[in-house]
């Protein structure tokens, strides 16, 4: 039973947030990862795109382990910290992305529909990585760091290439970020509720 | 009020959700005690002291609450009670926790698709093929099924049920050659409930099938 | 310098990591002119200016770049050039952007271990239990992997496939008795591309399998 009778503290364990955020955040990487194929295929193979877009998500400015040795060693309360100031940092342009990606030409209908299941699962994610902080630092200083995202101007432009250019990159940064969140998070619940013996 | 009463203890039946983002309870109402008796849903959740009440009584029919994304959360436990009240008093249910995860009852497997197969080297068998139920993404690991397969000749009354663990496909080696097979197929996630059976296939076994 | 000429232009083949820790390039010569003709990898890290040239030729055979662990950065884009130069003059491939979570290809699983389990209370099943590549961290949750098996009867064509999810185990339920079967597994990253199939075990199913 989910609470027996009596339990003094019902609630939904660690290791099960830990499963969930882990499978959401899996879910999240791979429709991001499908959005960007699909959006690179359909619109910027030749267009020159990867070099001029290296370097420059929004999110850029968060320090972030960059292997495994060096997530490994950074404090778990910090790791969570970063996953949330990352999953805030994407709150406000997925809300633009689910309504913008309806200007692109001809815009396949699946990735409407993914854009607006990712930006619902970040919300989810987010306040699921809201309750294992919760649980993992009762009582730390809430966190709501994040890193703003300007790009709605050039999402909007009447510019072509500039325009495609611009969700080119949004899809390529959240692709990236995505897989972060996703490694961090496996990582996390395998120290901290499986003791590193996933 | 002579031969009236308080409204008798009301009883939560169950809770669903089809794919963990939404889910609907319903309850058995106790006795009215002979005056008109209005029913309300309240409930808590994990960690908060506020009190809710059921967002939305229609969408899952009588006696019922419907829980859409927006008012479902899979970080917490929900504690349930239904209260009834009349003109002589007012009585609850005993409080029902939900952890939406625990109470997936996905929608059956579809698909479903029969073959004979009569290969050269080796005996005939009856090939049953299906895919998960269309809101199930498999691959991500969001929710991981395993599958029963029931079958039977068709003028016959007993199922013979095969469970096919985490397989989406499965071969069926001894039947009876000339009869109409009936076949249904259905799904359940790791922790959750069984899917109500597919729709029937049909598959006529020929007659030379030894 | 009769019949001579500069090198024909390089090609890069492919990269591949097979544990998201480290990553190997091959790349394959272009024409080399008439003459001894000399091959560099050389590369810029998304973010710096500076122009590396690879750390080792050796590790990855013929023809190749080898990353290990210090000089691998995850998500980061890796520009990448082969150059090729002979007296005559030189000549470079096409850049080739690589970052690290889209090239992660596993070596197969190992110790794939075949078994009938023949209970009293249930039909018999082929249990088959296998282990991750040795290469990957599955400990630490740095790596994530899935598998699918796939069986036949040995002198049939049609391999049977089945999905197994995170599980390093699986019973398939219906088998023919009597016969030799070939298994084989292979394993996908949580994010990339399928193993290549393990070698071929096999077992004989008794006679009384049913």
């Amino acid at each position: 039973p989910v609470c027996p009778r009596g339990s003094v503290r019902c609630q939904v364990s660690l290791p099960d947030l830990f499963d969930r955020a882990v499978m959401l955040s899996h879910y999240i990487h791979s429709l991001s990862s499908d959005m960007f194929h699909e959006f690179n295929k359909q619109y910027a193979l030749g267009r020159g795109f990867i070099p001029r877009a290296i370097n420059s998500c929004h999110t850029s400015s968060i320090s972030t382990p960059e292997d495994k040795e060096q997530a490994q060693q950074i404090h778990h309360g910090d790791l969570l910290n970063l996953v949330l100031t990352m999953l805030r940092s994407w709150n406000d342009p997925l809300d633009h992305l689910a309504s913008e990606v309806h200007s692109l030409p001809k815009a396949p209908s699946a990735l409407l529909t993914k854009a607006t299941e990712v930006k619902e699962q970040n919300e989810r994610l987010l306040e699921g990585i809201e309750k294992i902080v919760d649980q993992v630092h009762p009582g730390a200083k809430e966190n709501k760091a994040y890193s703003v995202w300007s790009g709605l101007p050039s999402l909007q432009t009447a510019d072509e290439n500039t325009r495609l250019f611009a969700f080119y990159n949004l899809f390529r940064c959240l692709s990236r970020d995505s897989h972060k969140i996703d490694s961090y998070l496996k990582l996390l619940k395998c120290r901290i509720v499986y003791n590193n013996n996933c | 009020f002579l031969g009236h009463s308080p409204p008798g203890k009301p009883e939560i039946l169950k809770c669903r959700s089809p794919e963990k983002e939404t889910f609907t309870c319903w309850w058995k109402p106790g006795t009215d005690g002979g005056l008109p008796t209005n029913y309300t849903l309240t409930y808590h959740k994990e960690g908060e002291t506020i009190t809710y009440e059921c967002p939305d009584y229609k969408t899952g029919g009588p006696n019922s609450c419907y829980f859409n994304k927006k008012h479902t959360s899979i970080w917490k436990i929900y504690n349930i009670t239904i209260n009834a009240t009349n003109q002589m008093g007012s009585s609850s249910s005993d409080p029902h926790y939900v952890d939406v995860i625990y109470i997936v009852e996905p929608d059956p497997p579809v698909n479903l698709t029969l073959e004979v197969k009569q290969p050269e080297d080796r005996k005939p068998y009856l090939w049953i093929k299906w895919l998960p139920p269309t809101l199930v993404d498999i691959n991500s690991g969001w929710l991981t099924l395993q599958y029963e397969i029931r079958l039977k000749p068709e003028k016959t009354a007993v199922w013979e049920t095969h469970f096919a663990g985490r397989q989406t496909q499965f071969s069926v080696l001894s039947l009876y050659s000339g009869q109409k097979y009936l076949v249904q197929v259905r799904c359940k996630p790791d922790h959750g409930f069984w899917s109500k059976w597919s729709p029937e296939s049909s598959i006529e076994i020929p007659s030379d099938f030894i």
